[in-house]
């Protein structure tokens, strides 16, 4: 049991591993990484918590959500890359523009 | 021996240390390929956590993913963003010496990576971090007790699941909720893959892979391995009904497939390229919403299978769905529109 | 009897992988690497294989094990000569001495 | 016997562990690559005695996949050098 | 379990999917399977006011397996009243896309499979009452909305498109976070039943944190805003218009929801801060599109202002009479939903017409194009609060709850947040007045392009007569009192 509590506390390190990373690094595909790092963290808490069941065989709908959310999250990368890309073609910068307004 | 009970603990925290580390890594080291590649073994040492968790289906689909079409995904748009790179890096004498400077000639200043906006003062840039990592950990202290808290067993939804396991048409309690008890969350699912396709086609950003002749021994390969691989697809649908697999983790393979069929230089006939693509791409939540729907005219609830033909309409919806993530996966790897 | 033939096997099997490792950590150049991911690989996996084979509980899985190595042996094989060929044409002279 | 096993394991990740300094040091993405293949050897292993230990043959299916896919980032890998180059170039150096 | 009521909810979220798909199998009929749609859907939504008004809130089990195994739907008068909304703007914006993609071509395949999808995942969320489900809904909301932003290419829209994706992702991952602690602590993700269950202590509160300061990020309240502005003014002007009339009344709408059936009783503090935000938001998004140069911009600083408003009801709901407050911003949501749009359209006619939108040149074209002014007059009316329209009745309320428990303060700011918003409107009215020295070069506009604004525009206006209709119907299932029902 205590070793399933050792890898959701992981989940919890990255999480905010990811969320200090996508605050603080500039590059665009940095962020990216780190949004999927914190993906990574909230699903191995989701179905982490899900093997603490009494006989021993993982709650199967957390299970299910994490596989739901893994292919939602493949999904969102693939268009921010695609979107990381277009930007780069069209302004030749990877990061974002810190100007709000134009 | 008593320490020898201590062997399974030992091994999580080396694989919950080494997660950390990598993501530690992945996110802070200077060059983009390392921090790329930290990201693909990050990946991996997941799947293994999953293993050990035993979450089987989210370990395959992690492994499969992350192994096959996020990795390439990642690569490929590395390669776009530094074009320059290979240049800069063939002083063969170097050992080391150059991947402390990851902004090389061709590399222009943003590559680089290069950490924070240099126009605030220095002083309140560092009074900015340290909140934010007060803040960071204090937050990290709290999910750790909520999470502490949250530690006493309980079983969840596990006893309904298996309760109604016979109704489903399956007999692993996973695909049991993703294909009928919460099938609607997988419909829209597919939903978000094809969407997201339809963004990265609508940027419409070439991709400039595959244009050169492949190596010999590549071609080889996916001879090879291609065939290998949709039979390995085949056969995760197949065992997903009683076991570990189903269409996420068979659709991944799939997509890994055309992935390496693409970089082996193979591509789709130009016949197929137009509607007769879209059509796989969208069969998926075409037939998933229409058994969803057609049930009610049988009187039953929405995406309400009756018990007797459960199994063949999950069987119908697997197959769907599973042609449609693998060719939606594959296609955003190649990006451009075909 | 099995057992402990597993065992060795198994053993074995690991000490290759930590060969592997260390010359990944130790040898100087790519080419030198490249011999010991193959150790690893070829030697070190089949060795752990077989050892699991005898404690397989069907023909069927064994066969399964079979064909993960026969996989990784191909994609190693196959990774070796494009890394080679890679490193050849970007200029990376082999070490000597 | 449990016990070996586990150990095996540890033991197999220790050196997978190990490994991963060579992914990040390079010095060249051609040895990021090799140890990053070797990676993928060593966790294949480690899931085969994982299926072992915790009686799960469907993690052999997770090995499987692994093995299937190993080839695919090392190919990508590749030829994302090889398109970086000009065309023409390639026996230039 | 009404077949009737599981047909209008199926075709309320699938009827717009699937002609998305329709959209991406044959482009080359885009513009009239969207149209189709946009017409269908928008029956399913009137069809379902009867059936609510007279058998009252509908909670239907997906597959038929109900909570906490299944999935539910669950609609009352608060999902009914903004299905509606967004079926009117999503009509006026379908007939508006049309003639204004003739002039974008290239981006009009697909603009419509991405907005038909952005409006099955608003009506899939407004039905949903699992907390995972509106995870995903929020994911195929976040993630098309972004695409849509990036739609006109350029540097500044992608780079805003970027960020808003960046920001949508992260929302919604502390949103699943949330979800991931709850269900874990009450072993079910429906909303009614976690109702029931929830008790105050850490881990609601850890999940009320966390799920609040992700969908506030979605909200773009402040200061979460910083994103909103570029998003709204690069887009194509009808995505401007469904980013800033529907896309954050989405995630308004879930924090609406977590607060009543959830979290509502766990903090005192939480809603002074959070109208006090929502203040802020008021009197600071006013003021910033005040000095705005471009038209869009300004529009979209107005949001900023108008999404102030939303929150000011936190702090009222508690005291005295405190549904009334729910009701005032309901009701502020669905007229800015209508005049919001009318606006970006509006801008949008006034692009095609002058080629640009920069405020000071817009070289008297209330004379040149007088439907396009007086719907974006209109709209500026409501979006005031001058009577008689929606913008009036939600602000009239608001000061009612807020007369009745004293709070003066938030009187205050909702007045002269009108008295800003009262500027920034006839600012750009008055240089539409205003010849200008150098001769604009003009295009003509489409009709179809003004009517849809002038429409909708005067859906806002209407809005403050229909208020005998609409609020017993917002009523339905009582949805802003505190007990709600539990699943049969």
């Amino acid at each position: 049991m205590s070793s399933v509590l050792v890898l959701a506390l992981t989940g919890a390190g990255l999480i905010l591993l990811g969320l200090h990373a996508l605050i603080v690094k500039v590059h665009l595909l940095r962020k990216i990484l780190a949004l999927n790092i914190i993906s990574s963290g909230i699903f191995l808490l989701l179905a982490g918590l899900a093997a603490r069941t009494p006989g021993g065989e993982p709650d199967p709908v957390p299970q299910a959500m994490v596989l739901t959310g893994i292919v939602v999250a493949v999904a969102a990368t693939a268009l921010a890359l695609a979107l990381l890309l277009a930007l780069r073609s069209a302004t030749g910068r990877t990061r974002l523009d810190d100007d709000n307004g134009q | 021996m008593a320490w020898l009970t201590g062997l399974p603990l030992a091994v999580d925290l080396v694989l919950g240390t080494t997660l950390l580390w990598l993501a530690w890594r992945a996110l802070s080291s200077p060059d983009l390929f390392q921090a790329v590649a930290l990201f693909i073994a990050f990946g991996v040492i997941l799947g293994l956590v999953w293993a050990r968790l035993d979450t089987i289906d989210i370990a395959l689909a992690e492994i499969a993913l992350g192994a096959g079409v996020t990795g390439a995904l990642l690569l490929a748009a590395l390669s776009q963003l530094q074009p320059a790179e290979v240049d800069a890096r063939a002083a063969p004498s170097a050992t080391g010496a150059n991947e402390h400077q990851a902004g090389q000639p061709g590399q222009t200043a943003e590559t680089a990576d290069a950490d924070e906006a240099q126009h605030k003062p220095a002083v309140f840039r560092a009074l900015l971090a340290a909140v934010m990592g007060l803040l960071l950990l204090a937050a990290l202290f709290g999910l750790g007790l909520v999470t502490w808290q949250l530690w006493e067993p309980s079983s969840g939804l596990t006893q309904q699941v298996n309760t109604h396991l016979p109704e489903s048409g399956v007999e692993h309690p996973v695909t049991a909720v993703l294909l009928n008890f919460r099938g609607y969350d997988t419909l829209l699912e597919i939903a978000v893959l094809l969407l997201a396709l339809i963004g990265v086609w609508s940027l419409a950003t070439a991709s400039n892979l595959g244009d050169t002749t492949p190596e010999p021994v590549l071609a080889a390969l996916s001879r090879l391995l291609a065939p290998l691989m949709i039979l390995v697809a085949a056969y995760l649908v197949w065992v997903g009904a009683h076991a570990p697999g189903g269409a996420f983790q068979a659709g991944s393979v799939l997509g890994a497939a055309g992935v390496l069929l693409r970089l082996s230089g193979w591509r789709l006939p130009a016949g197929a390229a137009g509607w007769p693509l879209r059509l796989v791409l969208a069969l998926g939540v075409a037939v998933f919403a229409f058994i969803g729907i057609a049930v009610i005219g049988l009187g039953e609830p929405l995406l309400g299978y009756p018990t007797a033909w459960a199994k063949h309409a999950i069987l119908v919806i697997e197959l769907a769905a599973t042609l449609s993530i693998g060719a939606i996966l594959a296609s955003l790897f190649i990006g451009g529109r075909p | 009897m099995l057992a402990s033939l597993s065992v060795v096997l198994l053993l074995a099997g690991a000490a290759f992988f930590l060969g592997g490792s260390v010359g990944m950590l130790r040898f100087p150049d790519v080419y030198t690497r490249l011999h010991a991911l193959t150790k690893a690989d070829n030697l070190g996996l089949g060795l752990v294989v077989l050892g699991l084979m005898l404690q397989a509980e069907s023909l069927a899985a064994v066969g399964k094990l079979f064909v993960i190595w026969l996989l990784l042996l191909a994609a190693s094989a196959t990774a070796s000569q494009l890394v080679a060929s890679w490193a050849q044409e970007n200029g990376f002279a082999p070490w000597r001495g | 016997m449990q016990y070996f096993y586990f150990a095996l394991i540890l033991f197999l990740l220790l050196t997978l562990v190990a490994g991963l300094w060579r992914i990040r040091r390079g010095p060249t993405p051609a040895d990021r690559m090799l140890a990053a293949q070797l990676f993928g050897t060593t966790a294949a292993a480690i899931l085969l005695v994982l299926a072992e230990v915790s009686d799960a043959p469907a993690l052999r299916d997770v090995a499987l996949v692994l093995a299937l896919l190993a080839a695919i980032t090392v190919t990508a890998f590749t030829r994302r050098a090889r398109i970086s180059l000009p065309p023409g170039d390639d026996d230039a150096r | 379990m009404l077949p009737s009521g599981a047909v209008w909810t199926a075709a309320l979220v699938f009827t717009p999917l699937l002609a998305a798909l329709a959209c991406f199998l044959a482009p080359r009929a885009a513009n009239w399977i969207g149209l189709l749609a946009a017409g269908l859907t928008t029956l399913a939504a009137a069809t379902m006011v009867p059936t609510l008004m007279t058998d009252g809130p509908l909670r239907i089990a997906v597959g038929g397996w109900g909570a906490p195994l299944g999935i539910d739907l669950y609609a009352d008068g608060l999902s009914a009243v903004l299905l509606l909304m967004t079926a009117v703007v999503g009509l006026g914006v379908s007939a508006f896309a049309p003639a204004y993609f003739g002039a974008h071509p290239q981006q009009r395949p697909w603009f419509w499979p991405l907005w038909l999808i952005l409006w099955a995942a608003l009506n899939g969320l407004y039905l949903s009452a699992d907390l995972f489900n509106l995870y995903v809904m929020l994911e195929l909301l976040g993630l098309s909305a972004a695409a849509l932003t990036a739609l006109s290419g350029g540097g500044p829209a992608l780079n805003a498109a970027m960020r808003y994706l960046l920001v949508s992702l992260l929302g919604s991952a502390a949103y699943l976070l949330g979800v991931a602690l709850l269900y874990h602590a009450h072993a079910t993700v429906d909303i009614a039943l976690l109702g029931a269950r929830i008790e105050p202590g850490m881990l609601a509160n850890a999940a009320l944190a966390v799920m609040f300061a992700g969908l506030m990020l979605k909200t773009a309240l402040f200061p979460f805003h910083f994103w909103l502005p570029p998003a709204h003014a690069g887009a194509p002007a009808p995505v401007s218009a469904l980013l800033s009339a529907l896309v954050i009344k989405g995630s308004f709408y879930l924090l609406l929801r977590l607060w009543l059936d959830l979290f509502g009783d766990l903090s005192r503090l939480l809603p002074e801060l959070i109208g006090l935000l929502g203040a802020v938001a008021v009197l600071w998004g006013a003021l910033q599109a005040l000095q705005q140069q471009r038209l869009k911009l300004m529009i979209a600083y107005s949001t900023v202002a108008q999404i102030g408003y939303l929150f000011l009801a936190f702090p009222l709901a508690g005291g005295l009479n405190g549904t009334t407050a729910w009701r005032a911003v309901v009701y502020l949501a669905l007229a800015h939903g209508l005049a919001k749009a009318a606006m970006f359209l509006s801008a949008g006619a006034l692009l095609r017409f002058a080629h640009h939108d920069r405020i000071a040149d817009l070289d008297r074209a209330v004379h040149r194009l007088p439907l396009t002014l007086t719907a974006f007059v209109l709209a500026g009316v409501s979006i005031m609060g001058l009577p008689p329209s929606g913008g009036f009745v939600g602000k009239w309320l608001l000061l009612e709850a807020a007369f009745q428990q004293d709070r003066w303060g938030l009187a205050v700011v909702v007045l002269l947040g009108g008295v800003l918003a009262a500027a920034y409107v006839f600012k750009v009215v008055g240089y539409a007045f205003t010849p200008t020295a150098i001769a604009q070069e003009a295009e003509s506009v489409p009709l179809s392009m003004q009517w849809s604004a002038l429409l909708l525009a005067l859906g806002a206006i209407l809005l403050g007569f229909a208020a005998p209709l609409l609020l017993p119907l917002l009523d339905v299932g009582a949805p802003f009192e505190p007990i709600v029902g539990m699943p049969s």
